[in-house]
């Protein structure tokens, strides 16, 4: 499978406003928010990568900065070996046909003055494809194959008209309808009613088969996550502290921080009791985040240095790295 | 913080009402309401008729007007003479006089005021600059002006603000001093029967009996002098009893209820106050003088007094005012009031008609000549507009603007109104009809035949020369109507049934010292 | 089986809205015993907050409840007068929200509160007794006494819940309705908060409602679940059976349509269709026009809750 | 249903039916949204009988505005003048029904001014940010937060009495209140997602803004529009009230009202009270259209 | 404390630009406005000359931009310069009139919130009843009254009809201001020289110009307070302090009031323009011997300098009364930081 997306030092710092008194006294030396942290990792063609972890882990920003919605700090991403940090906004307004993104919230992604079909095809009204019936026709027939029937009667809808399912849909459709090769999927289901999500994740499996499509899914649940996914990457205050295939990821997990959210995760078995130890405290700021690595301060298997160093990726087996000390 | 809304709104209620019912203060004190406005507290200075009243109570010229007489009597100074030629007055001036500081009064005085009137070049200045020479110290009690020419009426002059004197060691030789706090002793003490023992601008000025006055002492211990932000407010105090006398200015309406009211007593007060209508002559609409004709023939004074003025103040059919030597009824007789059929012929004449008609701004100003002049013009316009060949729009301007559109040829026909700077009627023609005059007043009349009218009644002393040239010119007026005169203002005093000395001749000097309470 | 503390009896709440009535419950009946867990599962809109309000007479007008009982040790909530209500709430029943964030007046001390809260319901209890109360329950819950003197928003979102929790708790209530109380917390924090539920229950001899839309909640902590859909009941039943053996189709598709990690499922049980119109509800089952093993009768006759095998379920293929 | 058939049912009301119509719609609208829409309704029917007088104020008004004849000076209400006479014997009824052209062109028109310039400015600069966006809003806050009388006040003394100048120093004062709305309405929908994701589709700036952030402003834009009108009309009639607003021969409210103070302390109530009445209850429509439109299309814009 | 003098001195940094901007705009409005002080102050026909002379002292002729810089660079020392009619330094009317129009806003200010946010939350706790809905209505109808217009029909009623209150000035004509004027603050320096009668005269005086000015602004209140109130009666942490058995009263104006009075707070400090307007306004009908007055005489003298001058004070007024109300905002709420 040829590499279709590789994200390489990837980082986004995003600075703390400073008030007016601070600026005149201090210089413009600013603190900074480490959203993303230095993080490499690729995508296959075809495949899908699950990028998890919790809220403050800068995995959103990840997703953005591959669209380039915000401007990474520093690092590149070559999609099909063209690194799209370098080229020019005009350009990479162009390559967004092809790479999509989905976001968390369905109703909130659609303008509430747009109607179901104006949305879906502007797109193509961006990218010049098209008569104005052709577009139609492409956009109706792409809301048939999406499940949003029936097409003709949605079409002239509004967001507010809709339910969640079918804004999600509606979403999908117009991240489609460019007949993109990647797809970027912010927590898709997260919003979602538990009846509705079934149908998106299963609608989302549909798809790729159907445009042969890659995704990088991020989520924060991770039996979604293994659901769906070929590799896993975990991420933790905007580094990645653990990627592998998904049976070694699950099977064999590694890094404390992963083995944590594994047990974490409840599951509709009753009185199966957890036997790991949660972690202590929760997710610290990511303006001064602790020094070494960013676990340590929870991480029940903390060393000395741990507080000191930076530990870096290493193979745990094939295709399953983690960042961890207890790893040498 | 419900307790704090509570305590505040108790204090209004309760100190408000408990202790403003409560006492009244014992000391019997006249309280004077005007709406007036004291300018600079400096006779070199000061150039209006309020701070002059103050002025005439709390300083003594040379000479002086009795209580409501126009004519003059020894002052300061005992008695004087003049030269043959008529160019050099001499004074003898009251010994024993004393400054309240103790500096004495004499001859060095009187010139060092002179001098200083001349030196600080302010307003009123010209009525010493245009006339005096210098002033020579003869001994201490004997002083000297020499005039720049022989001037007649130079007594007049010298009983005029400018030339009051002034203690030396109180008034600065070469600052105008705006309050009396910025007098050496801070107080504002002269050599008249009152002086000024507090001095708030725009609030109050207080004053009490100068127990250094050489002549008699006034009935009134104390008068203070309350300043009025509109004549509305004036008017309600005066009514709840809270000032003893008004004066200067109240409404038209105000002074229809205060002269029915029984509890007051009204004095009118004849004024030598004019307003008219000015037309730019050299280059408007207006240089036709057939249309001046016409804009003077619709007006109908005694409608704009009765609608307007409720009758309390004159037509005027002339610019020389009635009660003034020389005056005549010309513009009764030649015009009329109201007279739409003479100025449908006139307009006719200069080829206007119902279908296309004479249109042109009126231009008056808002505030300057108090709130009665917007009614004033929308009167006018509809007196106007009875003529089917006249389209009138009303325009305003403030002063200062209004000013200045006059003087660039903005307004046609605009409306003034004028205090004279002596009273004469030359003052009420020349300055308007002739050349240098009419320009200033953005007339820009020009007549050779009229500017030799005004030199010959200027130089000529004789009465009669005077009285044929005046009578002419007012003749004259009715043709070329430069301005069209519309009424003459009067003057209103209210007081308490139990205030009496209220004296006010022609001259408007108030003499605060005849004022008492009958008891 | 001794006397249920809670009683609900046939439950209808209704919420009139411009278009029409919400009929938010319906026909509802629980019986709630001593000491059990009882996990009230539905989806969003199913009526189960509703429900949790209730209890405590805290629906917000215009939402009213037009039929049924809620018994306390026999007596009607519902017709408890002002005083009494203020007594029962928080002495008898205690109920946490679902976001700790907010739930926490943010302009007073987390001292403050609990003084507070202790004021109105004994007087008597001197402010350093208080103090002590607090600080006794606060050391419990895991939380550190000295943060008793911060502000809420110096705390971190865990300790908010817990915080909610001690508050509930402080005067020693029966019954805690927590309603979703770990939706806004992140997964390791949220499982922390349960192992702290199961301690405080074991503690205080707690009678816990457990309102939530996540299974896997449920099943950790649940004795017994009541599953809710469109207003009504649709399945009632011990944890161990709802999970293994779910009768109703509801209730097997809610627990198959969510991935298992546990499990290697190759495809997702879907639920076509969206949740009903309340307003307007379908005539029959709530559920039939979603349903795969929907009948004709299904769509025309509302179906009772049942006892089946020793359990209870409404639905008519039983 | 198709379009053709409803249009031809449309069509085939009587003007009973359609009146029928229009107020079982008025009543389902009244369900719908409450005490809100009869707030809407009421400023709406106060307003339009008002633009009626305005337009048309020669079918209602028994005297010309400037007729000096009409009868006594200063005669309270009573028969044959409703409103009393003023004390140049003008019937002040004729002079509220002319008068409300005056206030209400110069209102509506500054609305409309500022809101042109304001809207734009606010738009792009919310849009935009960086410096050019700092240093339009510091202008405007500054502007914003000072008393907006007082700078008319200056305004309108510089431009000296006048319809067109009245209005333009009303429309000044406005123009921060459009732009700071607007501006951080922008902000506010910049930040919304489907702004993102309009970019994730590739949109270019200006299509952004166009097509995703201009129409999601401009339903705020409407009521403060409405609420606007109001505060001009009082600003109007403020400025005519201190002298600064239109010259005599102009029937105008403020103007009256300041005419009438001087008779106060004579009782005559007539002369102060009609006017200002007046603007309230003009000020008073279109507040209440405002707030019943800003309840019924966006319940959270007042409660900034 | 050292966080508050920082963000203290912050503001005022902020309040620079402001202050300059409003300046600028002002001075380049009244040097093209029509009319100039010269001709204002001389007689009606004074000759060209000596208006010439006068515009030469008073360096009315020369280049705009010279004559603002010029008048930046003495505001910069603190100098407001010197009036160009009257021959005084520009604060010294400023400084007498000043304090009138601080009593009048602080009164003002006072009735605005007695009658703004009592009736508001009021009517945010009865919801939907006849009672909010009247408190609505007057809100609205109250928004709607010019100042003036209300100054005039409670002058006419209460001081014409009933003879209640004084309808004009700061102070009985026959109570000598000079006898307690102190610091200009009549309440005060009547208190301070013991003159109790004067002191209530004052009060009387106050309270019809102050009650106006409260009343008309409380509209704004009542709707804020009621919106505010009602958003926080909503929020959770009023339904879990229900749900603890808080009786209903306490969490109405204890819980409820105290978050809701935290943005009223902050609309007191944008609306205190809006209550100096309506000060002026208010001065104008009262007679009140304010800045305000001050500054409409002088616009019609083309006063420059005093008109720049009262400018600064107000713009300073606004600044200084917003600053107060973020320092309370800060004691109030425990979140915010400096």
């Amino acid at each position: 499978m040829p590499e279709l997306l590789k994200v390489k030092n990837l980082t986004k710092n995003f600075p703390v406003e400073k008030n007016i008194l601070d600026v005149l006294l201090a210089g413009r030396k600013r603190n900074f928010v480490h959203a993303v942290d230095n993080i490499s990792f690729s995508i296959m063609e075809g495949e899908v990568l699950g990028l998890a972890g919790e809220s403050g882990s800068g995995k959103s920003t990840t997703g953005r900065l591959i669209l380039r919605l915000l401007e990474p700090t520093a690092g590149s991403i070559y999609y099909r070996g063209k690194n799209m940090v370098s080229i020019h906004r005009k350009e990479m307004e162009a390559l967004r046909s092809k790479i999509q993104i989905v976001f968390q919230d369905p109703n909130s992604s659609l303008s509430p003055r747009m109607s179901v079909g104006d949305a879906i095809g502007h797109p193509l009204i961006i990218h010049n494809m098209g008569t104005r019936e052709e577009r139609k026709e492409k956009v109706l027939d792409l809301m048939g194959k999406i499940g949003l029937t029936p097409a003709s009667f949605l079409y002239k809808k509004y967001p507010h008209q809709l339910s969640g399912g079918q804004s999600q849909r509606v979403v999908l459709a117009r991240a489609l309808i460019t007949s993109p090769d990647f797809i970027v999927a912010d927590e898709p289901i997260a919003m979602a009613d538990v009846s509705v999500r079934a149908l998106i994740l299963e609608l989302m499996k549909k798809l790729k088969a159907e445009f042969n499509l890659t995704y990088l899914f991020i989520t924060h649940d991770l039996a979604t996550a293994k659901y769906l996914c070929d590799r896993v990457a975990i991420m933790y205050l905007g580094r990645i502290v653990e990627i592998g295939t998904r049976d070694e990821l699950f099977g064999n997990p590694h890094h404390p921080y992963t083995k944590a959210l594994l047990a974490a995760v409840p599951v509709p078995e009753p009185k199966r009791r957890r036997t790991e130890e949660m972690p202590k405290g929760e997710i610290p700021s990511a303006i001064e985040p602790p020094s070494g690595c960013h676990f340590h301060p929870r991480c029940p298997y903390a060393m000395p240095r741990c507080s000191e160093a930076k530990p870096e990726m290493r193979s745990v087996s094939p295709d399953h790295y983690s960042a961890c000390f207890l790893n040498e | 913080m419900k307790y704090f809304f509570t305590v505040i709104l108790a204090l209004f209620l309760v100190t408000g009402f408990v202790f403003a019912t409560g006492t009244k203060e014992g000391v019997k004190t006249l309280v004077y309401g005007t709406t007036e406005k004291v300018t600079d507290m400096d006779p070199a200075s000061a150039y209006d008729f309020h701070t002059w009243e103050i002025f005439q109570n709390i300083y003594q010229g040379l000479l002086s007007y009795p209580p409501g007489k126009t004519n003059i009597v020894p002052g300061l100074a005992e008695s004087y003479s003049a030269n043959a030629k008529g160019d050099q007055f001499t004074f003898k001036l009251r010994k024993g006089v004393k400054f309240t500081d103790g500096t004495p009064f004499n001859a060095q005085a009187v010139k060092w005021t002179i001098d200083r009137v001349i030196a600080l070049k302010g307003d009123p200045s010209w009525l010493v600059t245009d006339f005096v020479k210098s002033v020579d110290v003869v001994d201490d009690y004997t002083v000297r002006f020499n005039l720049k020419g022989p001037i007649a009426y130079f007594p007049a002059l010298a009983a005029t603000v400018p030339y009051f004197p002034e203690n030396p060691n109180v008034y600065p030789k070469d600052k105008i001093v705006r309050n009396p706090s910025e007098l050496k002793g801070g107080a504002l003490v002269g050599l008249g029967p009152y002086k000024v023992v507090s001095f708030k601008r725009d609030e109050e000025v207080v004053l009490e009996a100068n127990p250094d006055y050489y002549g008699e002492k006034p009935k009134i211990d104390r008068i203070v002098i309350r300043y009025f932000a509109d004549a509305t407010t004036m008017r309600l105090a005066l009514e709840k009893g809270e000032i003893d006398l008004a004066y200067k200015t109240l409404n038209p309406s105000d002074i229809a209820d205060l002269s029915k009211n029984s509890k007051f007593t009204t004095y009118k007060l004849s004024g030598p106050y004019i307003r008219y209508v000015c037309f730019e002559t050299s280059e408007s609409v207006f240089k036709n003088k057939i249309l001046r004709q016409a804009f003077g023939a619709l007006i109908n004074r005694p409608e704009i007094m009765k609608k307007v003025f409720l009758n309390q103040n004159e037509p005027l059919y002339s610019m020389v005012p009635k009660g003034m030597i020389y005056h005549t009824d010309d513009f009764k007789n030649t015009l009329g009031d109201g007279n739409i059929a003479l100025a449908d012929k006139l307009l006719k004449e200069a080829g206007y008609s119902k279908e296309k008609p004479l249109t042109f701004d009126l231009w008056y100003t808002p505030s300057h000549y108090g709130d009665t002049e917007v009614d004033m013009a929308e009167v006018l316009k509809a007196q106007l507009e009875k003529s089917s060949m006249m389209k009138v729009t009303l325009k305003s301007a403030e002063w200062a603007t209004y000013k200045q559109q006059w003087k660039a040829k903005q307004m046609a026909v605009y409306l003034l109104g004028w205090y004279p700077d002596y009273i004469d009627p030359d003052n009420y023609t020349a300055a308007f009809a002739g050349t240098s005059g009419s320009k200033g007043m953005g007339i820009n009349f020009s007549d050779p035949k009229w500017d030799a009218l005004f030199t010959k009644e200027q130089t000529n002393t004789d009465p009669a020369v005077r009285k044929a040239v005046f009578e002419k010119i007012q003749k004259m007026w009715t043709d070329e109507a430069p301005t069209v005169p519309i009424f003459q203002g009067n003057l209103y005093v209210f007081t308490r049934k139990d205030v009496g000395g209220v004296e006010i001749g022609p001259t408007l000097i108030f003499n605060y010292n005849a004022l008492y309470f009958k008891k | 089986m001794n006397k249920p503390i809670l009683e609900i009896k046939n439950l209808c709440i209704d919420y009139p809205i411009s278009i029409g009535t919400v009929h938010a419950v319906e026909d509802v009946s629980i019986i709630l015993n001593k000491g059990e867990v009882l996990g009230l599962v539905g989806e969003s809109g199913c009526g189960k907050s509703t429900l949790g309000l209730s209890l405590l007479k805290l629906i917000r007008p215009p939402g009213k409840v037009s039929g049924g009982e809620i018994l306390y040790r026999g007596k009607d909530v519902l017709k408890m007068s002002g005083s009494e209500m203020l007594k029962f709430r928080g002495q008898n029943i205690a109920m946490v929200f679902q976001n700790p964030l907010t739930s926490l007046n943010p302009l007073f001390k987390v001292k403050d509160q609990f003084l507070e809260t202790i004021h109105y319901h004994k007087p008597e209890i001197k402010q350093e007794e208080a103090v002590r109360m607090s600080e006794n329950i606060l050391e419990s819950l895991g939380i550190d006494k000295e943060r008793m003197h911060d502000y809420p928003h110096q705390l971190s979102g865990g300790m908010r819940q817990r915080i909610m929790i001690g508050l509930g708790l402080i005067m020693q209530p029966d019954i805690l309705v927590a309603d979703e109380p770990t939706t806004s917390l992140d997964v390791i924090v949220e499982a922390g908060f349960i192992d702290l539920l199961n301690r405080l229950r074991e503690r205080f001899n707690l009678t816990i409602i457990l309102i939530t839309h996540n299974l896997g909640l449920v099943a950790e902590i649940a004795d017994r679940v009541v599953v809710m859909y469109g207003g009504r009941i649709m399945e009632v039943g011990s944890a161990d059976n709802i999970f293994s053996r779910p009768l109703h189709p509801y209730t097997f598709g809610l627990i198959n349509c969510i991935p298992n990690i546990e499990l290697e499922q190759k495809e997702l049980i879907t639920m076509p269709g969206n949740p009903p119109d309340l307003v307007n509800p379908p005539p029959g089952c709530r559920f039939a026009p979603r349903c795969p093993k929907v009948m004709d009768i299904c769509k025309e006759e509302v179906p009772e809750v049942k006892e089946y095998n020793g359990r209870k379920v409404a639905c008519r293929l039983y | 249903m198709t379009q053709k058939s409803r249009n031809i049912e449309a069509s085939g009301y009587s003007s009973s039916e359609r009146m029928g119509r229009i107020f079982g719609w008025l009543i389902k609208a009244n369900k719908k949204y409450g005490a809100e829409w009869w707030i809407l309704v009421f400023g709406a029917v106060i307003i339009l009988f008002i633009s009626y007088t305005a337009i048309f104020p020669g079918t209602l008004a028994p005297y010309s505005p400037l007729d000096q004849n009409t009868g006594p000076q200063l005669m309270a209400p009573g028969p044959g003048h409703p409103f009393g006479t003023d004390n140049l014997s003008r019937d002040i009824l004729s002079r509220m029904i002319y008068g409300s052209r005056t206030i209400l062109g110069v209102a509506f028109t500054a609305a409309i001014l500022s809101s042109i310039i304001g809207i734009p400015l606010g738009l792009i600069s919310g849009f935009l940010g960086g410096i050019f966006d700092r240093i339009f809003s510091l202008i405007m806050d500054s502007v914003y937060s000072f008393p907006g009388l007082i700078l008319a006040i200056a305004f309108a003394a510089m431009l000296g009495p006048g319809v067109v100048n009245i209005t333009l120093a009303v429309s000044v004062v406005y123009i921060p209140t459009y732009f700071r709305l607007v501006r951080g309405q922008t902000l506010t929908i910049k930040e919304e997602l489907y702004v993102e994701a309009a970019r994730a589709i590739g949109a270019r700036r200006s299509v952004i803004l166009g097509k995703y952030i201009f129409p999601n402003v401009i339903a705020t834009v409407v009521v403060i529009f409405s609420l606007n009108i109001a505060d001009a009309i009082m600003t109007e009639a403020a400025l005519s009230y201190i002298g600064l607003g239109l010259p005599a021969g102009i029937p105008d409210w403020g103007m009256d009202l300041a005419m009438g103070k001087k008779y106060l302390p004579s009782g005559i109530w007539w002369m102060i009270t009609f006017p200002g009445l007046m603007i309230m209850t003009l000020a008073l429509g279109f507040t209440m259209l405002g707030e019943g439109l800003s309840e019924i299309l966006n319940p959270r814009l007042l409660e900034r | 404390m050292k966080n508050l003098l920082r963000y203290i001195i912050t503001r005022i940094l902020l309040t620079i630009p402001m202050i300059f901007i409003l300046l600028t705009l002002v001075f380049v409005i009244l040097r093209i406005m029509p009319g100039d002080p010269v001709s204002a102050m001389l007689g009606a026909h004074a000759p060209e000359e000596v208006i010439e002379q006068k515009k030469e002292e008073l360096g009315l002729n020369k280049p705009i931009i010279i004559q603002y810089i010029n008048y930046m660079n003495k505001l910069l020392h603190f100098d407001l310069g010197e009036s160009m009619i009257f021959k005084q330094k520009v604060i010294v009317p400023i400084r007498e009139k000043l304090p009138a129009t601080i009593e009048l806003t602080f009164f003002g200010m006072f009735f605005t919130l007695l009658f703004g946010i009592f009736p508001g939350a009021y009517a945010a706790s009865r919801r939907r009843k006849g009672r909010d809905f009247a408190i609505r209505i007057y809100a609205n109808v109250v928004y709607c009254i010019p100042v003036y217009w209300m100054g005039l029909m409670l002058q006419l009623i209460l001081g014409i009809w009933l003879g209640w209150f004084p309808i004009a000035g700061r102070v009985n004509a026959r109570i000598l201001v000079s006898t307690f004027e102190r610091t200009g603050f009549y309440t005060l320096d009547t208190l301070l020289a013991g003159n109790l009668y004067a002191f209530g005269d004052v009060m009387l005086h106050l309270f019809l110009p102050s009650l106006t000015l409260g009343i008309v602004l409380s509209g704004i209140f009542v709707r804020l307070t009621r919106a505010n109130m009602l958003d926080v009666l909503k929020s959770e942490y009023i339904l879990s302090a229900r749900a603890r058995g808080i009786p209903e009263r306490k969490i109405v104006y204890k819980h409820a009031l105290k978050n809701a009075f935290i943005p009223v707070l902050t609309m007191l400090g944008l609306q205190f323009a809006l209550l100096l307007a309506g000060a002026i306004l208010t001065e104008m009908t009262f007679s009140w011997p304010g800045i305000g007055r001050l500054l409409m005489e002088r616009i019609y003298l083309r006063d420059y300098p005093t008109i720049q001058g009262v400018i600064v004070v107000f713009a300073l007024f606004v600044s200084i009364v917003s600053l107060i109300v973020d320092i309370l905002y800060a004691m109030v709420d425990p979140r915010v930081k400096y």
